[in-house]
């Protein structure tokens, strides 16, 4: 199956007269059409800027692609026209963000804020698309009869589906949704990401789903890339990964968690922080923190090595043989 | 919502108390003497003590103050007291206070209008064009140039405008009357200044917030084109703290265009409180101050409504009795950071 | 282990992280260059005010020399100073009395400094202690403050200061109290707003939490984190001062002729606009300068005291 | 109760403790008859989604907000009602870690400043070097390097500033502390340091936590007990492994059958609630739960079903709960 969206050596950078922010470091990825990828990391992994970077966005404020290319449909992204960009969002490619409470403009009703999406894509008159987005209200499990309503007579939960309701309005070939349910409480979040994975599979979506939650990608994603320091360090299928995980920062995140089905007494974290973006240290990022680092990590930069789609970018697994687990 | 305006326009009575109190007492400090006024000079000891003990002026200050309220006899200058809506007559002029405010704030109301429109058709259009290009040299040269305006005393600017544009190139008249449109530019472009440099600043600082959100981004990933982005999604929600703003600038230019009058010689309410302070004609002075804070507070009323109108989520918090509706914070920040 | 940590004893400490502290402030300062030039304005317009008696003789200025009356910029004219007679160039011109401009304007920044910083600090400190109560205390505190507050916020400003001239008496200190009644308002809402929004923050409930009394958070965790804003808001109050200053005088209430200030001058200058329009320039620039400066510090202190950009 | 022997007997005892809020809509029942207690040197997990009013049950404890009604009775002494000179004394022995690690430390304060300030208003030390001894103790402890000493928090990041938190929390060597999600702001590489210090500072003090979080995973970790709420309301309360294998209330179990597991295949029956939580402003009696509740029956309508032990230990607040055995 050809892939919906390949990104090769993508490299983003924030700078300002002071310093530069390294947000994403040569980055590769891929996703095959119909599936859904979960991107996971912790909080400055890079993993924003690698969905805004796909709808060219990052520009504000002083952020910029530097190298890389970003290919969706085998069309490449970068040499789009900021017209033909404008195509493309909302209608191709549409995102979810985090937080739905300051998602939604407060001063125009929710129906409105799907309609103007179909509106502008689709060309359809004023009366059809007030239709469609009753239609969406319905499809996200809110009566349609709630079109004529603002954000903040919803509660959170309400708010993320109407989200979701302007992200499919369009039917979008690939969605990028940024922690979904990060903001939402647990019963929510089981009530949300039900519905939106039924919605994903009715409408054959591409997805990339940006998530800080393991447990979310296991039980909604194909393959999962974990994300350190602006790179993908393993890849793989949610079975390769989570029952074989091999990068030494995905098996400390593994260590991290409490687990709910093992009794366990202490939990193993990684030690140390996360790089401080400005100043990355030398040779592989993670090797600070990397309980078996060796003296090659700290000088070089690992490449990536693969077994059967499962890509660690290690020196451990140099020569695509393991050299000592 | 009726309710919410019932409840605000009560509040006004101890408003009106309050401001009478101070201003009742600053009267009574005053180191002058009504019966004095009324009487003249050449009045005898005897007609100047009967005309003190008619007016109530031998009395301790608090009934001299409940008088004021509530009315006292006699048989020239007896009235029914600010309570039922007697204002009582001019010390000075002896005509009836209230029949000279009617004939001056219309004036004041005509200069409030045309500069305050001045200021949000120059402001806020400024205000945008700066916030879109943030740090610019289009924004630095606006930004000095609003700073410029809020620096600049309104006395000495009304000056300079007489002086180029009456003086020496004698366009337009340096005195100002109701029936002279044209002579109405000078002072509008004076009073206007200042609220213009605030306008326009409030615009910047609001749009670049409103810009920064979240649902601004929501709008840019949907395909939205960004001329759409700034009208619809951007300007309204930037406009609420402005028009929040203008409604202050509405309701000071209201009462405090005196400077401006006084320079143009322009017959409002302003010029007539201060010659009333300067003549201590302290029926006048209470009667036009109670006035306009009557009509400030109302205007203040009006904004919040209108607010309520923009912004959906005060119209549902106003609906539902919630006393600190979002957004009334606000309000009340910028109330004290614009204050002039 | 903490001996070799520590470097230095304690004092020693305190005061580089004071440096520190110091110089980094400057360094987010010094980056807007209009506050820069504007601080250096004001530093100037301070010491020519500080020594004025040095450039100018206060009985100089103050006596009329009719000869001299109008005189354009540069113009020189006969003086006398008692017995003696001295020629003397008047740089910015002579007013209707024939005083040189330049005096009168250099002794009167004298006037309009002192009037800014001590209207500003009285009104911080009543207004500031007001607010705090208000917003501290809470309850009938609050009520009452904020009523009298909203009563004085309806009387239209200037007219509340003339009347309070008029009522007190023509007078420099009643002018002070003039001017600084009309800024309290503003303070006493500032800082209520500010210490509400502090008040309700965690840090401040840790504080509760661990025993700290209430003037203990009141002066260590609220104060500090509200002064940058009371800083910004004195700054450009110091300007808004100095203009209403001006525009009382010019209305006749306060400091009047001879005495020098830069709001009687332009009143004085106001019938002879037609005639000798420098004397309106000159005044009317001084006082646009001094408080643009003043707005353009506040603006550059709010840049660089804003926690938010500290990251 | 007088002399509880450290280790064995309730350290905190709570008895239809009721907090309640007078808002603008009516009366806002956060904390509604809320009775537990927690034997010295354990740790009650309290979970619930937000608005459950969790954390105001950890500031009334503290008398961070006094209490509407009802006891709370730490070490034997009756805390509501004690004058300030008593609460100051009574700070010493019972602290609180808050949730966001960016808001409760002052901002304008340096690293030593904060965690010296309880030392400062108990006069615990005497005289500058004792001072700073101490305050290093106390950081070397939580593990903060010397060299933060005069840092300010600005320059630090979460999992750091959490560390002066709990430094500042045992500056007075307490024995009971309120921790009031202490880690839900923090990345999971973080997360697990703090959850590991938390449970080695237990040890070695000898500690008694009331444990305030919404993450299942989190509280099944730590705690020896959990106690569930639902709108001010404690609905279920049970040794750990009792809970987890036996949920008894439709809430528990729901919210247990929502956490996503972090594992490949994982996936599990989920029980999806319907609807969002309801009001608590003005609650009608009956169960809470009720309207959400599929086994919902006429009487549960009618008034609050009592907490009754179900199983030794294990407390339950339903009126069917018999039937799910």
């Amino acid at each position: 199956m050809a892939a919906i969206l390949d990104i090769r050596d993508l490299v983003v950078h924030y700078s300002s007269d002071r310093e530069t922010v390294r947000a994403v470091n040569g980055l590769s990825l891929s996703l095959e059409r119909g599936k859904v990828l979960g991107l996971v990391g912790e909080t400055g992994a890079g993993k924003t800027t690698t969905a805004l970077s796909v709808l060219d966005m990052v520009q504000e404020p002083q952020g910029k692609i530097v190298s890389g290319t970003i290919l969706f449909e085998g069309r490449d992204i970068r040499a789009l026209r900021p017209e033909e960009m404008r195509e493309v969002r909302g209608k191709e490619i549409a995102m979810i963000f985090q937080d739905p409470m300051t998602a939604l403009n407060p001063l125009i009703t929710v129906g409105e804020q799907i309609a103007e999406t179909v509106r502008r894509h689709e060309g359809l008159p004023r009366e059809d698309s007030e239709r469609r987005a009753g239609e969406m209200l319905e499809l996200v499990g809110i009566p349609a009869s709630r079109s004529r309503d603002y954000p903040h007579q919803f509660s959170g939960g309400m708010k993320q589906r109407v989200v979701i309701a302007i992200a499919l309005a369009c039917n979008p070939k690939l969605l990028l949704a940024d922690e979904p349910t990060t903001a939402l409480d647990v019963t929510i979040q089981a009530q949300v990401l039900e519905m939106m994975s039924e919605l994903i599979k009715k409408f054959g979506t591409s997805v990339v789903m940006i998530t800080h939650d393991l447990g979310i990608v296991a039980e909604n994603c194909d393959h999962v890339a974990t994300m350190y320091a602006g790179e993908v360090v393993e890849y793989g299928t949610v079975d390769q990964v989570f029952g074989d995980p091999r990068h030494p920062y995905t098996i400390g995140l593994f260590g991290s968690l409490p687990n709910l089905d093992e009794e366990s007494d202490r939990l193993t974290p990684i030690p140390g922080l996360m790089p401080d973006p400005t100043d990355l240290p030398a040779g592989c990022f993670f090797s600070p923190r990397c309980p078996r680092a060796t003296e090659r990590c700290q000088a070089e930069r690992p490449s990536d090595s693969e077994e059967g789609g499962h890509r660690v970018k290690c020196h451990l697994f140099g020569g695509g043989k393991e050299e000592g687990r | 919502m009726l309710k919410y305006a019932a409840r605000r326009v009560l509040m006004l009575v101890p408003v009106l108390l309050g401001v009478t109190f101070i201003v009742f007492s600053l009267m009574y400090l005053t180191p002058s003497d009504p019966a004095q006024i009324v009487l003249g000079s050449n009045a005898t000891p005897a007609a100047y003590a009967q005309m003190r003990a008619d007016m109530g002026l031998d009395r301790p200050f608090l009934a001299q103050y409940l008088h004021f309220l509530f009315g006292y006899k006699h048989p020239e200058f007896g009235y029914r007291g600010l309570a039922f809506g007697d204002l009582g007559r001019s010390y000075v002029t002896n005509r009836i206070v209230f029949e000279l405010i009617l004939s001056s704030f219309p004036n004041t109301v005509i200069l409030a209008i045309g500069a305050l429109a001045l200021a949000l058709a120059v402001g806020v259009p400024v205000g945008v064009i700066s916030a879109t290009r943030p740090y610019s040299t289009v924004d630095m040269a606006f930004t000095v140039l609003a700073l410029l305006g809020a620096s600049m005393p309104v006395f000495w600017f009304a000056m300079v405008l007489i002086y180029f544009f009456a003086n020496r190139l004698g366009m337009l008249p340096a005195m100002a009357n109701p029936s002279n449109a044209l002579s109405l530019a000078l002072p509008i472009v004076t009073l206007s200044m200042n609220s213009m440099a605030i306008i326009m600043r409030m615009t910047r600082s609001s749009m670049l917030e409103v810009m920064r959100q979240d649902y601004i981004r929501t709008a840019r990933v949907k395909g939205l084109g960004e001329r759409l982005v700034v009208r619809k999604h951007a300007l309204r929600n930037a406009l609420i703290p402005v028009i929040t703003v203008a409604g202050l600038q509405f309701g000071h230019l209201l009462g405090g265009a005196v400077l401006t009058e006084k320079i143009f010689s322009y017959p409002g309410i302003g010029s007539i409180m201060v010659d009333a302070i300067y003549q201590k004609d302290t029926p006048q002075i209470l009667g036009s101050v109670c006035f306009v804070a009557i009509i400030f507070t109302l205007v203040n009323l009006f904004v919040d409504i209108m607010y309520g109108l923009i912004d959906p989520r005060i119209k549902t918090a106003v609906q539902s009795g919630r006393k600190k509706a979002p957004g009334k914070e606000l309000a009340d920040a910028l109330k004290r950071l614009f204050r002039k | 282990m903490r001996s070799s940590a520590s470097s230095g004893s304690k004092p020693l400490r305190a005061l580089a992280r004071a440096g520190r502290n110091l110089g980094q402030f400057w360094r987010r300062f010094s980056r807007n260059k209009l506050a820069t030039a504007s601080l250096a304005v004001v530093l100037v317009f301070a010491s020519v005010a500080a020594l004025a008696d040095a450039f100018f003789d206060y009985g100089f200025v103050t006596s009329n020399q009719l000869d001299n009356a109008f005189l354009k910029p540069l113009e020189s004219g006969t003086v006398y100073e008692g017995e003696a007679e001295l020629e003397h160039r008047y740089l910015l011109g002579a007013d209707n009395y024939g005083r040189d401009i330049l005096g009168r304007i250099v002794h009167g920044a004298r006037v309009s400094m002192v009037i800014g910083f001590v209207t500003v600090a009285m009104a911080l400190v009543s207004g500031g202690a007001l607010g705090a109560l208000a917003g501290y205390k809470g309850k009938a505190f609050d009520t009452i403050i904020m009523r009298a507050t909203d009563i004085l916020l309806s009387i239209p400003t200037i007219l509340l200061s003339i009347a309070i001239v008029a009522a007190l008496g023509n007078s420099f200190f009643n002018l002070l109290i003039a001017i600084s009644a009309s800024m309290v308002p503003g303070y006493i809402r500032i800082v209520r707003a500010s210490i509400i929004t502090v008040k309700d923050q965690e840090f401040v409930e840790a504080a509760r939490c661990i025993g700290a009394s209430d003037s203990r958070i009141v002066f260590k965790h609220i104060l500090v984190n509200i002064a940058s804003p009371l800083i910004v808001q004195s700054t450009l109050n110091v300007g808004s001062s100095i203009l209403w200053a001006s525009s009382l005088s010019f209305l006749g209430l306060g400091i009047l002729p001879p005495k020098p200030e830069w709001g009687n001058m332009l009143s004085e200058a106001r019938e002879f606009i037609q005639y000798a329009p420098h004397t309106l320039f000159a005044p009317g620039l001084a006082i646009v300068v001094t408080v643009l400066a003043y707005n353009l510090i506040g603006d550059g202190l709010r840049d660089a005291l804003d926690p938010k950009l500290k990251r | 109760m007088s002399d509880p022997v450290p280790g064995g007997g309730p350290l905190l005892e709570v008895r239809d403790l009721k907090k309640y809020f007078d808002v603008p809509k009516g009366r806002l029942h956060a904390v509604d008859g809320l009775s537990f207690s927690i034997d010295a040197g354990k740790t009650l997990g309290m979970v619930g989604e937000s608005g459950c009013g969790k954390s105001t049950t950890g500031r009334v404890l503290l008398r961070l907000h006094e209490p509407s009604s009802g006891s709370v009775r730490f070490d034997g002494v009756e805390v509501t009602g004690l004058p300030p000179d008593r609460l100051k004394e009574l700070r010493s022995r019972m602290q609180m870690i808050f949730q966001d690690p960016y808001a409760s430390i002052n901002p304008r304060h340096t690293v030593a400043t904060i965690i010296g300030e309880p030392l400062r208003i108990f006069r615990k030390v005497k005289g500058g070097a004792e001072h700073e001894a101490k305050v290093r103790e106390l950081m070397e402890t939580v593990g903060l390097a010397g060299r933060l000493y005069d840092a300010y928090p600005h320059e630090l990041d979460g999992g750091r500033r959490q560390r002066i938190g709990i430094a500042r929390a045992l500056a007075l060597e307490p024995r009971f502390i309120v921790c009031d999600e202490p880690v839900s702001s923090l990345d999971v590489s973080i997360q697990a340091q703090i959850l590991n210090l938390l449970q080695d500072l237990q040890e070695r003090f000898g500690l008694t936590y009331l444990f305030i979080t919404h993450d299942l995973s989190v509280v099944k970790h730590i705690s020896d007990d959990i106690a569930v709420m639902y709108l001010g309301q404690l609905i279920e309360k049970a040794p750990t492994r009792e809970l987890f294998r036996k949920p008894l209330h439709p809430y528990t179990q729901a919210l247990l059958s929502a956490i996503p597991v972090p594992k490949a295949g994982a996936r599990k029956k989920r029980i999806i609630l319907r609807s969002e939580i309801s009001s608590p402003i003005d609650p009608k009696p009956g169960c809470r739960f009720a309207p959400r509740c599929e086994f919902a029956r006429p009487e549960c309508l009618e008034s609050d079903p009592p907490l009754a032990e179900a199983a030794p230990g294990h407390f339950v607040a339903c009126r069917r709960a018999a039937d799910f055995e």
